[in-house]
């Protein structure tokens, strides 16, 4: 038997974790960083910073570079007063261009609605899924999988179901009003039907998220809950909510997000004309009319008005007991 | 303010058997520990009574109420839990006052429990602590705090006080009888700590192996302990024991021989017996006119020494050459108890008594007490 | 504790679930038993949902079904509940002669998306696991603005990232030359595993980091104690302690790698033996004259199989909450 | 970028069809005259047009070499031309050639494969593709029509008969039919640059006035869209949708389709027409083959007819030059070389090697594409050319009657707009006019980029 | 096999300092025990020497080493922890073979060693269990046995006992010595049962408050505690304190009064001084002779008996009127512990006596020892 001593001789790999270890949390969190900021500076941070300057330039759609003279901000002056030459415009709030033809109302609308139902669907889902029942196993995979669905394939369903000719669902709906007879061309029409695939295959990642957040929640604390004379609605409320705060918040938070920069339903359904989100006009710029400047202008802009959001998120957000940070 | 009564309780994990046919009454009002060693059962036994477990047989009264259906929140039980399980993402305040705030109890009231509950468990300046920033007995005491709070019909503290110094214990213990006495609650208590056991319970219910062994009063289990099991679970340091048989007249094994009737003690000559005599009943030849009435004088040699400041601990070797075992005393081996000014040291031969009236005889076939007093 | 105590809470929340019998009609008599016995209630309400719920997600995929073996004239005919007409041939044809006649190995498709997907995923995890540690365990000054940082990555179209990283990806570069053909990373895995490894990064640090942050300090402490470093503990302990979290994480990863569109059309010339993925091999079904929407169909719930699998497999994890009996707090 | 295979391997992107016949289009180019030195693979590119050009952006963007050669879509040529992103042929093929193309091949494919201003040829047109009237003979003669005898395989009618004919068929064949007529109406590419931009000129109704002005100067031609001719195309469609008295459709005009057409594309309008629902099609070539290739169309080639696309005004009598008249939306493909190549000598001489009346003709029996040159689709067999050798008559009069697309740098820009406008035209979310003077407005923004 | 020194170790969580200008040196081999209240810095020291929290200021040694930036893992310790802290995701196995699969043990000395850890902790049928299945002491030696498979230089336990009932903490106690001794590794132990302490500790360090109060043999603190704190935490039940002054002849009190001469013990006359007496220096005058020097004759009056078992708590109130308070003994209550043999009853009165050569004087104003002998 050998004594711990013995081990001094710590093979060559530790030796630069154990000096890592010891160098305090600040070095040790730098380190353990470098990866993912390697990652990120490559195929993120560099990129940005080329766009952002793209953005600056004027578009030069009859030369091989596409870019031409710098323009400064022109690209966003043009995007916020409704005069981009764009098939479709960002913002223009002298309201020339119907509110649903205006990609940042589109984008909010499509986001705020979007998110609150799949949070509240994913809750339902998570909660049932974290019952212990027969069959879960399957009824877990049956709720989890349309989000595994390609989205090509989720706007193929989509497509198909409301197109006049193969879908049974045009039919129906506009048999009792709701529709019109071509609802793939009809913008609110379509923004519906948007709405409803993403919710459809959306509300699996709430539902992920919540439910591996109620899983890790410690049983034990349900007991003493119990005893202590909480019904099922108090340890809802006092246990699991607060502890599954910081899990869900990361799952609004980031669908939120993705759900701002929505193009593939959008353009393999209805297309980006008739529902133009803020992505779709980044695409529409980018392969459709070239213009690349325009293109990386709106990209900013999308970022931009995404990290607003984010900050009325974090504001509001706040003060609930778990904060993301 | 409730009798519990667990009628043929048994719990079973899969194959592990935790209780078997548990019957059980606590009366109204009674603080009843429950001892037996580490896995017997005993958190079992509590988790069945506050209702977290279904019993896999069996039927719990709560006064005269069935509730082995009720959902825990409707027994009027508070419960302190052995892994104290402290709700992390409250801090210390909201840790305690959590079954007020359920109970929708106004502020003031709220805040004047808690207040006086955090006095009891002396955390007065921490109610703004969170559990990871405390100390193990600290988190403890909140645990014992949560429960407290609360005027529940019964308490049920599963070790509150094992991670607290004596000192604190002590105070912990008289502020729960203090309580108990105040609310008149059924307490029902698990305990490790023998001095705690003797010194709050009303009956003390002895549980080995899922099985209750003896259910009495501290001194009756001390003094009558109902069987070996009782005997040698009660009382630190354990009881001595020596195996033999019962003869015509009296006791004989290999290393003491006790005369005396067995038809008198209720005994039955031939059958294989043990004796078993307290640690603080037997005394040194020369202070022999302290025990009652004195056994025959035994010849011993002082093994090992073990001072605990109040008292001593003496091992003594019955013969020389007695194999000495770590596992707990063998056959030949003698402990007892000496006042630290005692002037002996290890090596010595010496020569002992015991005290007859405290002497047990036990059935080592079945287990059960024979008799208390072989005097 | 105050003598005089105006009511007994305990006892007031005994009586209430106490029901007098009374004569009453069906309906009122099921009421009033799901109200005297909530848990019926809650199990009727249970199994109401469930079934809700798994209606809802798997009808779209029931008519995706109809649509796959509906033959390709009679798309038309294809009702809500009834398919056009029986012809399963199609999940055979998009293996089979006809793909040949298309030239598209479906199956190849569907290997390069998983192989994508995988090492992304693992990729993924491993550097998102570093930095959710960091950023759920440790404290050190520039956490927040690194965690920012982080996350504003995910506030940009990926669309943003792609004309600089195109031309990156298509310089060639002399060191890669003995590992790629031509020294760019156009037409390889890499192409597509970089950059939709990076920008899903910060979703998973933020899972990640979540549920690291909820692993109690007691057990890192024990396993440093045992020998491993920070690290060990890490990948020891913490990691199969976020099971939930961590599983979660990955499923996410390899789906969104998995069906993700843009890169995925973009960074490859569509070619099944260049790495092109899945994606592709599903539009290739599609053309500007000819949609051979059942073909599609076919091809997608074949596609779905690799995920589903995944999802069965990783469920365990999903649910195994496992802190229970870890510490005596 | 390296090159797309290796020495003297010359790749081509092109469709799916050119991959299967493969072998006998390679060999036809040797038998041109192609060194037999030169490797020629054909590769098949995305299916998808859309989806094909973003690949090509991005790799000419990325200097890459591969591909060689590329067969572009002659909706989106010009753009890559004037952005100097291909290799210019006028200065690398001989003069033969460039003359061969100037000369014989048609001259509006021509123009959308040359830079509009200096007029260089920058792509070989590789075949042209113009829609057709397609119908069921069947049901026209026995709802007491004579086709045949009224030659309307090569002679147009009105938009005004025509629809009588329809609404009469339909009406006749109710039980049957879905639709009278089916077309590509909803709002996608295809809607600008084909089937309203061919129905516009035939009413004598134009983008930008004369159609020299098709491909330029951009910012110095007239934006023609706000006019009558353009307004009573939107009428008469909406009136073949919701019938003659819907607002804002025309009168004059029967309902022979509902709005289903308004989300119709290629394929939407094809498969009625395939599956034996719809009596009328405006398609391209394509159709002809997909219906009688598909095993459970009750239609066969004896119920097949074609005709010209009908017009509203005489050729001539439109408002500009080159309008009026029937008129078919000039689609079709060219072959471009990749300046990045290595190959770029052996891939102008793969590009010389398809300038061949032999080579139009094995596409044209084997892939079952139009030849370039109009001239050369007299000299095929029509029994050696598969299904569409029976309407090759109707084929020789639409290539006669062909508008351009107007494809200029700032094409990708209108093509939308266009699309938009004309749809919510369509679909009466604007009148006529408010449709036609917004675009205008808009098309004038674009105009000035 | 290591010395583990302590180098004026403060360590501060925010504002709240747990350990303060700790000096302490632990000898090689030496089994040393923390003792102190709830919440004094005991865990805190431990994790300091473990690696686990980094002090504030001061430096550890292991050995010679300085260790003070030396992660936990080449630091040679091995712990249980207070918190028990399983790897729940581990069965009972990998939980005690974790550390030596981390060293890459070949599976033959891991089964080994596992399986002796095992017997000695008495989990042996349970190896395949995981934590969540097992009861409150099974997890504890669960833990004990994590750490006893390894051979470190140094043990630290955190009341590694607590939860485990009288018979197997005797035996688990036995066992750890026989560890001890065997390995001859330096043991660092935290407990709060006296017994423990006493029995075990080679030196116990007493901590009150995050400032070490004395380091010495367990029955010097006992015997000779250094100040009032010592003297008052060490010992159950614990010493009696009168409050008085020094006088030119003795100790002078509300209730006690004792003539010696202040130069002889070391006091000074006037000064504030504090009388201490263990209840079993305190005895019946009937039984003064047991006394090595009786003091005078007490009269008082016993208020509560509490049996024991071995021994009965005797409350007495030297005045009638002396209010009684439930927070400890107050002036004018005195403890002794009688044999429960011994003829009395609550409210009868007695005289007692106790012995001047066990009484403690200490300076109130300093609370530092003056005397541990007034004979
Ligand atoms: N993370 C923390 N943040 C703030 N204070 C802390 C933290 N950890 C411990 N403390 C405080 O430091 C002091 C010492 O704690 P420590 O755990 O060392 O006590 P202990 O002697 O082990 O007590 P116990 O016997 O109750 O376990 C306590 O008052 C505790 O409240
Ligand atoms: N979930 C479970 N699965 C299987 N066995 C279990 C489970 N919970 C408890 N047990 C077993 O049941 C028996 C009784 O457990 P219990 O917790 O009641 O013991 P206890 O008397 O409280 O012991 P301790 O004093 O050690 O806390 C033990 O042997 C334990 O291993
Ligand atoms: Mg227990
Ligand atoms: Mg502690």
């Amino acid at each position: 038997m050998s004594s711990e001593t013995e081990e001094a001789s710590t093979p060559l790999l530790m030796r630069p974790l154990n000096w890592l270890e010891t160098r305090g949390d600040a070095v040790f969190a730098y380190v353990l960083l470098a990866p993912a900021f390697l990652l990120l500076a490559v195929v993120a941070f560099f990129p940005l910073v080329r766009t952002f300057q793209f953005s600056l330039r004027a578009d030069a759609i009859r030369s091989a570079e596409p870019f031409g003279e710098f323009i400064g901000f022109g690209h966003y002056q043009d995007l916020l007063t409704g005069n981009a030459s764009l098939p479709q415009q960002f913002l223009d709030l002298s309201m020339e261009t119907p509110i649903l033809q205006q990609a940042l109302f589109v984008t909010l609308a499509f986001a705020i609605i979007s998110v609150l139902f799949e949070t509240l669907i994913g809750f339902g889902q998570a909660l049932i899924l974290d019952q212990e029942f027969r069959g879960r196993r399957w009824v877990r995979v049956a709720i989890i999988i349309p989000y595994a669905i390609p989205i090509v394939i989720q706007a193929m369903i989509f497509y198909l179901i409301f197109s006049p000719q193969i879908g049974f669902g045009t039919e129906f709906l506009n048999s009792i009003g709701v529709f019109e007879s071509n609802p793939l061309q009809n913008t609110s029409n379509s923004f519906i039907i948007v709405l409803v695939a993403d919710i459809w295959k959306t509300s699996a990642f709430m539902a992920l998220l919540i439910l591996a957040g109620l899983q890790s929640i410690d049983r034990q604390l349900y007991d003493v809950a119990k005893v202590t004379g909480a019904s099922p609605w108090q340890r809802f409320k006092y246990i699991t909510m607060p502890l599954i705060a910081s899990p869900l918040l990361v799952a609004m938070l980031f669908r939120t997000m993705d759900a701002m920069r929505i193009y593939g339903l959008i353009d393999a359904t209805a297309g980006c004309q008739t529902v133009p989100s803020m992505s779709c006009l980044v695409i529409t710029a980018l392969n459709q009319t070239r213009r690349w400047g325009s293109a990386s202008a709106v990209a900013f802009l999308t970022a931009i008005t995404i990290g607003l959001v984010v900050i009325v998120y974090l504001i509001g957000l706040r003060d609930s007991e778990a904060g993301v940070t | 303010m409730a009798s519990v009564t667990l009628d043929s309780i048994t719990k079973a994990y899969g194959d592990e058997i935790a209780v078997e046919d548990m019957n059980l009454e606590v009366r109204d009002g009674e603080f009843l520990t429950l001892v037996g060693p580490s896995g017997c059962g005993k958190s079992t036994t509590m988790e069945t009574i506050a209702g977290l477990t279904q019993p896999t047989e069996g039927t719990v009264y709560i006064g005269d109420r069935d509730v082995t259906n009720l959902p825990p929140k409707n027994r009027g039980v508070a419960m302190v839990f052995q892994n104290i399980a402290l709700f992390p993402h409250m801090d210390v305040y909201d840790n305690i006052s959590f079954g007020l705030r359920l109970r929708k109890y106004d502020q003031d009231e709220i805040e004047k429990r808690v207040d006086r509950a955090a006095e009891i468990v002396q955390l007065e300046g921490m109610l703004d602590r969170m559990p990871e920033e405390m100390s193990g007995g600290q988190r403890q005491r909140v645990a014992i705090a949560r429960a407290i709070v609360r005027q529940p019909d019964v308490f049920l503290m599963d070790e509150p006080l094992a991670n607290l110094d004596a000192e604190l214990r002590i105070h912990m213990r008289t502020q729960l009888q203090r309580l108990h006495r105040e609310l008149d609650t059924t307490v029902i208590y698990v305990t490790h700590d023998q001095a705690q056991a003797m010194t709050m319970s009303d009956r003390i219910a002895v549980i080995d192996n899922g099985h209750l062994q003896q259910v009495d009063p501290p001194l009756t289990c001390y003094n009558a302990p109902d069987n070996l099991f009782v005997a040698s679970f009660i009382g630190s340091p354990s009881m001595n024991f020596f195996h033999g048989s019962v003869t015509d007249d009296g006791f004989d094994s290999e290393f003491i021989d006790l005369g005396f009737d067995p038809e008198e003690v209720g005994a039955t000559p031939g059958k294989d017996a043990t004796l078993g005599i307290r640690p603080e009943d037997v005394y040194l030849k020369r202070d022999s006119e302290e025990a009652t009435v004195p056994s025959d004088t035994i010849k011993a040699h002082i093994d090992v020494l073990e001072p605990m400041g109040d008292e001593v601990f003496t091992y003594l070797l019955l013969e020389e050459d007695v194999e000495t075992s770590a596992e707990g005393r063998g056959e030949g081996q003698l402990l007892l108890s000496l006042d630290p000014q005692t002037d002996v040291e290890e090596g010595q031969d010496v020569e002992v008594v015991f005290d007859r009236h405290e002497a047990h005889l036990f059935d080592s076939a079945s287990e059960e007490a024979i008799a208390h007093s072989l005097a | 504790m105050s003598e005089e105590e105006p009511e007994h809470p305990d006892i007031a929340a005994q009586e209430q679930s106490e029901e007098p019998d009374l004569d009453r009609g069906v309906v009122e008599a099921w009421a009033a038993k799901m109200i005297s016995n909530p848990d019926r209630a809650y199990k009727a309400a249970f199994y109401i949902a469930t079934i809700f719920f798994l209606v809802t997600t798997l009808y779209p995929f029931f008519w995706l079904l109809m649509v796959a073996i509906t033959p390709a004239g009679s798309l038309g005919d294809v009702g809500a509940f009834t398919p056009g007409g029986f012809d399963p041939s199609s999940f055979i044809e998009i293996f089979g002669p006809l793909s040949d006649q298309y030239n598209i190995n479906f199956h190849r498709y569907v290997f390069n998306s998983f192989l994508i997907a995988s090492v992304a995923t693992v990729l993924t995890l491993f550097v998102a696991s570093l930095a959710g540690y960091v950023f759920g365990r440790l404290r050190f000054r520039g956490k927040t603005p690194l965690l920012l940082i982080v996350l504003i990555v995910s506030f940009f179209p990926p669309a943003a990232f792609f004309v600089p990283l195109n031309r990156l990806f298509n310089t060639n570069f002399d060191v890669l030359r003995p590992l790629l053909a031509d020294g760019s990373l156009f037409n390889t895995p890499f192409a597509i595993i970089i950059p939709v490894s990076a920008l899903y990064l910060p979703l998973s640090i933020f899972i990640l980091m979540t549920f690291y942050s909820q692993i109690p300090d007691g057990l890192e402490d024990a396993a440093r104690v045992e020998g491993t470093t920070r690290l060990g503990a890490l990948f020891r302990v913490i990691v199969p302690l976020s099971a939930p979290g961590v599983a979660t994480a990955g499923v996410l990863t390899f789906i969104t790698v998995y069906n993700e569109y843009f890169f995925s059309s973009l960074m490859t010339d569509g070619r099944p033996e260049m790495w092109a993925p899945m994606l592709e091999g599903v539009l290739a079904f599609r053309g500007q004259y000819e949609i051979l929407y059942n073909l599609m169909a076919a091809a997608s719930i074949v596609a779905v199989l690799p995920v589903a699998i995944l999802v069965i497999v990783a469920q365990e994890k999903i649910v195994s909450g496992l802190t229970q009996g870890a510490l005596k707090e | 970028g390296g090159g797309g295979g290796g020495e003297n391997e010359v790749v081509i992107t092109a469709d799916q069809e050119y991959k299967d016949a493969e072998d006998s289009v390679v060999d036809a180019l040797y038998d041109a005259g192609l060194s037999e030195d030169i490797d020629v693979t054909i590769r098949a590119g995305d299916f998808e047009s859309g989806e094909r050009q973003t690949q090509f952006v991005s790799a000419l963007d990325a200097g890459r070499g591969d591909p060689d050669v590329f067969m572009m879509d002659s909706g989106w040529t010009i753009p890559f031309i004037v952005r100097d992103q291909l290799v210019n042929l006028s200065d690398e093929m001989s003069q033969d050639t460039l003359d061969y193309v100037q000369n014989d091949y048609l001259s509006s494919a021509v123009q959308t494969a040359s830079d509009p201003e200096t007029g260089d040829l920058y792509g070989l047109p590789l075949f042209p593709d113009y829609p057709v009237m397609h119908y069921r003979k069947d049901l026209v003669e026995d709802a007491g029509y004579d086709p045949e005898g009224e030659n309307w395989a090569t002679e147009p009618m009105t938009w005004q008969r025509f629809s009588e004919i329809a609404a009469d068929v339909w009406d006749q064949n109710e039980d049957e039919l879905e639709y009278g007529f089916t077309t590509q109406a909803d709002e996608y590419v295809g809607l600008a640059c084909c089937t309203f931009s061919e129905t516009m000129t035939s009413w004598g109704g134009a983008y930008f006035g004369d159609h020299d002005n098709l491909f330029g100067p951009i910012g110095d031609r007239p934006i023609t869209v706000n006019e009558e001719p353009v307004h009573n195309t939107i009428r008469m469609m909406r009136s073949f949708a919701e019938g003659p008295d819907a607002t804002n459709a025309h009168p004059d005009y029967q309902k022979i389709t509902n709005t289903d057409i308004f989300g119709m594309t290629e394929e939407d309008a094809r498969s009625p027409f395939t599956g034996g629902d719809a009596a009328f099609m405006r398609n391209w070539p394509y159709a002809i083959a997909s219906t009688f290739g598909d095993d459970e169309s009750p239609v066969d080639e004896s119920m097949y007819g074609t005709m010209p696309l009908p017009y509203a005004v005489e050729e001539g009598e439109g408002n500009y030059e080159g309008t009026g008249g029937s008129s078919h939306a000039l689609g079709g493909w060219h072959l471009t070389i990749n300046p990045n190549t290595e190959q770029q000598d052996q891939a102008v001489q793969v590009l010389e090697a398809f300038a061949n009346e032999d080579v139009m003709l094995t596409i044209l029996e084997d892939v079952g594409n139009l030849p370039p040159d109009p001239a050369v689709t007299e000299s095929a067999n029509p029994d050696n050319v598969g299904p569409i050798g029976n309407f090759l008559d109707t084929m020789a009069v639409a290539a006669e009657n062909t508008v351009a697309r107007p494809v200029t740098a700032v094409y990708p820009d209108q093509e939308p707009l266009i699309a938009e406008e004309v749809h919510a035209g369509y679909r009466n979310e604007k009148s006529p006019e408010k449709a036609m003077s917004d675009l205008e407005g808009r098309l004038e923004g674009t105009e000035e980029y």
